[in-house]
């Protein structure tokens, strides 16, 4: 185990490589994920005021 | 916009784009997922370590995938703005949209791990090599588009400036490139170039492969989540999102 | 003057997620003016931008006789004036070689006379000759009016005329407006200022 | 046809006469960034020598990127350009036209200034002649291809800093041919190749870049 | 006394967080005038190294004295400026905080990519370590200068090229100063000197400009 | 509201090289309205701007209570507001931001419910909370409106103020400018539009 990450040696460098590609990966798709709900959340606001606004 | 134009694509209609795409994302997500298991799992584990670079040579398992995708996005990027400028396509000009921030972060990845891998095999991080050099432009040409977009309140006006923004920038790419390729075989400096891995064995190139198809399977499902948001802000007015919003609970 | 229609078909705009107007129509003879009126923010200088074709509506079209407004025989501009919120006037040259300049862009040769002609009935008659900047508020928008006013174009299309200006000017050109209905020259203006014009004026109350 | 035209090049002269000074300041900041580099990297001749195909090359472009903003931006403000969308002639054309006398009034002077800066940077003679043929064609191109980023920052915010960064990576092409004509020559060989790429590129430039200005111009104004 | 300040503070600080572009823009520049010098001068990495100090420092000059324009020309052209003459607070004081905000907004980032471009151009651990010391200390030094410039040329047309000329010379002894330092640990030298007089001219200048540049202002707005 | 008087005396301005007024003198008392009134460039944005202390006369000196009014205990603008041509709104912040932080920047500490009541009242509800850049010209004079009512300053210097205005909105500030005089507040104010004022309403003539 200790040799697999230790990659002969090269640790910083591939493992630099592979964790920051998979670290931005998953940092652009919560991105996306928390861009998604704040819209929704702010979309059924606006409907909830529309229908206020009608009734009164 | 006044003529709504071209309507043969079933799906360039909002409604039925968000829902097509809905449904074919889950489908790329679990794709991504299980190429990416094989993939690591044979790039990091299966294949042997190279004889002349020993581990470090594994940084190539992700390093090709990136630049490749970061140029072929920021080629698919440009059509799709320039059919959403000529035809006023709405759905091209938020796939234009969508696709530049992950265009950007593939372009950034493969800088990063093209650093990372010259440390070891060159001895810096950085030469200011053609490849290197126009890549780095490439990167520039991305965020330049992205700042525009986001300077420009007005969506249309955003959508479309941009757009010749991108179209001038893809008409640039291959200029750019021979320009920079040919200034650094002028001058004497820096000798060393991105060498070729020295004939493949077969193992590493089936899993470079696979990645490959990871990052595109990938890009594909992120695209498309994106595109869908893009779309639910820019109609967020119109009847057709308040009824999905009923039925949706996320 | 003019021998067209100036009619506009179904036009609607957004401004952010806001719907502005729908379904406008009118139809403009020679002679006629149109008044838009409606409260701040209801869109009227988005109409008027629509109507002069700096900017497309979401829906619907302008036409000038049969033809679509962006595509008019010689451009745009060869059958409307635009007078917008601001002046269109280069602060560094005078008021006279910006009226000549703007003239010979349109494609015209003014005459010298007329400009100051013009500059004097618009109680400008002693400042022809200084830079622009050195003008006051109300004095830049008299020029960007003696601009608009030597351009002999059948339609003009006014935001705000009277804004900034003082009374005796605003009856100049309230007569100027009259001479160019009597001439058989079609008008679409903005204001909030209460101005009697006579001729034949029809009203159009937008919000 | 032309009337027009000629209509607007003079009104543009006439007011970068009324005010020399904002021509004189591009020259001046040329001047200026060229000579901070001996402060910033040290005084000694070879050493700068060597450098001054890229100094020079930087600074002029430099220079041209920031008066650029200035090339529709005045006109957009005051609502000229609004006007000049109304005008019965092609808006590339108008476009082109402003280009012209942008470049009479700041890309001229920093080719005629350039032999000055390259005598203190210790070029030789017949190195200032490429140079100044490099920055003839070379200049055309820079406010042809950043006229494109000038109209798409028109009314933006921060306008100035946001222009760099659209053009300044379509600038590569130029810089590195300009600035590799004189190294050429620096190194013994002939500047020939360089200059025939960037007369071709001017040309190109010429006929696609007013087009995608206009373009531009009409979408911000829109 | 302080809540005013803290309130222009909070207010510029949210402004900037709104545009986040705008920000981000400036360190683009930087970036990219970075890259463009080894375009133009050669990809020698050697070279390269020896120029680096005084590219970065230069290319931070540029890219700080850009961003300046907008210091005060926003608040310029909406009238905000002449209300804050208005406030009840010592002008100097109100300058000062603008220019603390504008310096988190634009000088900070700086700093904090420039080893990313250090490695670019080959400068070696404990060398990036004495440039970014450097430039912290150094670009509060060419915030607080240039603002005075950046008064000095509200509301003129052509502001960004005329600020450049009249600040520019003001520039150049943090910038000898600057890129001194790091040439010194280059060099095998120590930086103890240099970077004890940059402290010092930030003090001074941090003392002095805001009653210059409130002075300025005033003048301005008359 | 107010306990000492404005005046001004002997003022005198010049722009370029013309005099534009000489020798001007007045007192306005707690609960009176000066108007200054005259053609185009007869300098009264330049009057105002002297008399808020923005600018200095070529000669004469204006007074609040016996300070001279560059001069104030507290700064000049504790006890004037000034409204210019220009509407002084950051674009990116919201209407009730723009007005909270401009409290804030004068020391007071407003109050929210204050800010919406107000915004309300001259017509914005639903607007509060939109970022400027998105109003029209005249709902953005009316955020400035509201941003100046709610500092309580016993002097306002207004530079029409009326104009971008619609109707109903010019009734609101007619009304809001008699209650400051009621409340013995001063105004001096320039308008091109005749907006009849209760109260004690002077008159001063330029040019
Ligand atoms: C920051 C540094 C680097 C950047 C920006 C970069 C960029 C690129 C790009 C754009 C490609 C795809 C181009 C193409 O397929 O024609 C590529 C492919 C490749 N790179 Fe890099 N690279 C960098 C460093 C390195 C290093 C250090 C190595 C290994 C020593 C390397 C090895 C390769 C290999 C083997 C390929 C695939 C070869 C091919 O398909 O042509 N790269 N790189
Ligand atoms: N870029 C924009 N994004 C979103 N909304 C906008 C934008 N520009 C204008 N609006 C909104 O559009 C509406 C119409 O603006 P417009 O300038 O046409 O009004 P107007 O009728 O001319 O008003 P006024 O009488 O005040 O001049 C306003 O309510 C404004 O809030
Ligand atoms: N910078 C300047 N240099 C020279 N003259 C100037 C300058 N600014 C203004 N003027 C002149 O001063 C005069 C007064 O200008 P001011 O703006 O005070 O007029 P105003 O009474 O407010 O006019 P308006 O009713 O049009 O707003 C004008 O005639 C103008 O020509
Ligand atoms: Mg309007
Ligand atoms: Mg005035």
């Amino acid at each position: 185990m200790m040799e697999f990450l230790a990659m002969g040696g090269y640790a910083p460098y591939v493992w630099g490589s592979y964790l920051v590609m998979a670290g931005l990966l998953v940092v652009e798709m919560l991105q996306l994920r928390f861009r998604r709900r704040s819209l929704m959340d702010w979309i059924r606001r606006m409907a909830r005021l529309r229908v206020q606004e009608e009734n009164q | 916009m006044s003529e709504r134009g071209i309507q043969w694509f079933r799906f360039t209609a909002p409604a039925n784009f968000y829902d097509l795409a809905g449904r074919l994302i889950p489908w790329f997500a679990a794709l991504t997922i299980a190429l990416f298991g094989v993939g690591l799992y044979m790039g990091l584990v299966v294949a042997p370590s190279d004889y002349q670079q020993g581990d470090s040579y594994r940084i190539i398992y992700i390093h090709v995938p990136t630049a490749w995708m970061g140029m072929f996005l920021y080629v698919l990027m440009a059509i799709y703005a320039a059919i959403g400028l000529i035809w006023r396509i709405k759905i091209a000009e938020i796939m234009a949209k969508s696709i530049a921030p992950t265009g950007a972060l593939f372009t950034f990845l493969a800088l990063w791990t093209g650093a990372l891998w010259g440390r070891p095999t060159w001895g810096v991080f950085w030469v200011w090599d053609a490849r290197l050099t126009s890549m780095l432009l490439l990167l520039f040409l991305y965020l330049g588009y992205m700042a525009l977009h986001a300077a420009i309140d007005d969506r249309q006006r955003a959508s479309n400036a941009s757009a010749v923004l991108a179209m001038v920038g893809v008409v640039n790419v291959p200029i750019i490139y021979f320009s920079v390729h040919w200034w650094n075989t002028l001058h004497q400096g820096a000798s060393i170039t991105v060498t070729e891995a020295p004939t493949m064995a077969m193992i590493m190139f089936v899993t470079l492969m696979i990645m490959v198809l990871a990052t595109w399977v990938y890009s594909i499902a992120v695209v498309l989540a994106r595109a869908r948001v893009e779309l639910l802000e820019r109609e967020r007015t119109a009847r057709w999102v308040q009824e999905r919003l009923e039925g949706e609970r996320r | 003057m003019a021998d067209r229609e100036f009619r506009a078909v179904a036009l609607a705009a957004e401004r952010g997620d806001r719907r502005l107007f729908d379904d406008i129509d009118f139809t403009l003879s020679p002679g006629q003016l149109l008044q838009v009126s409606g409260r701040n923010g209801c869109g009227k200088t988005s109409l008027l931008r629509i109507l002069s074709g700096l900017s497309r509506p979401v829906a619907g079209q302008v036409y000038w006789g049969d033809e679509p407004i962006q595509s008019v025989d010689g451009g745009t501009g060869s059958c409307l004036g635009y007078l917008g919120h601001q002046n269109a006037l280069k602060e560094d040259l005078t008021a006279e070689e910006n009226i000549l300049i703007a003239g010979g862009l349109g494609g015209g040769r003014p005459d010298r006379e007329d400009v100051l002609a013009m500059l004097a009935s618009l109680g400008l008659a002693g400042y022809e000759d200084l830079p622009v900047r050195y003008l006051s508020q109300g004095q830049k928008r008299r020029v960007a009016l003696a601009r608009l006013l030597l351009q002999p174009r059948p339609l003009l299309i006014l935001d705000e005329p009277y804004a900034a200006l003082d009374v005796q000017v605003i009856e100049v050109l309230r007569s100027a407006i009259e001479a160019h209905l009597a001439r058989k020259g079609m008008i679409v203006i903005t204001t909030h200022q209460a101005v009697d014009i006579d001729g034949d004026c029809h009203n159009l109350r937008l919000g | 046809m032309f009337r027009p035209l000629l209509a607007l090049l003079r009104r543009d002269l006439t007011l970068a006469l009324r005010r020399p000074q904002d021509a004189l300041t591009v020259v001046g900041f040329f001047v200026v960034v060229v000579a901070l580099f001996p402060l910033g990297i040290g005084p000694d001749p070879e050493f700068l020598r060597s450098l001054a195909p890229g100094v020079l090359w930087v600074a002029a472009l430099l220079a041209v990127m920031l008066s650029l903003e200035r090339l529709f931006s005045d006109d957009y403000r005051d609502g000229t350009l609004e006007q000049m969308l109304l005008v019965p002639e092609p808006l590339g054309l108008l476009v082109l036209t402003k280009i012209f006398a942008h470049w009479l009034i700041t890309g001229l002077p920093l080719v005629l200034i350039s032999p000055l800066l390259a005598v203190q940077l210790n070029l030789r003679p017949e190195e200032i002649l490429i140079l100044m043929a490099a920055l003839l064609l070379g200049t055309p191109i820079l406010s042809l291809i950043g006229a494109i980023g000038a109209a798409l920052t028109l009314g933006l915010r921060g306008g100035g800093v946001l222009i760099a960064l659209l053009i300044l990576p379509l600038y590569a092409p130029p810089l590195i041919l300009g600035a590799g004509a004189v190294d050429a020559v620096m190194h013994g060989a002939s500047a020939q190749a360089h200059l025939s790429l960037l007369g071709a590129m001017m040309v190109f430039a010429l006929f696609a870049t007013p087009w995608a200005t206009a373009a531009a111009v009409r979408i911000m104004l829109d």
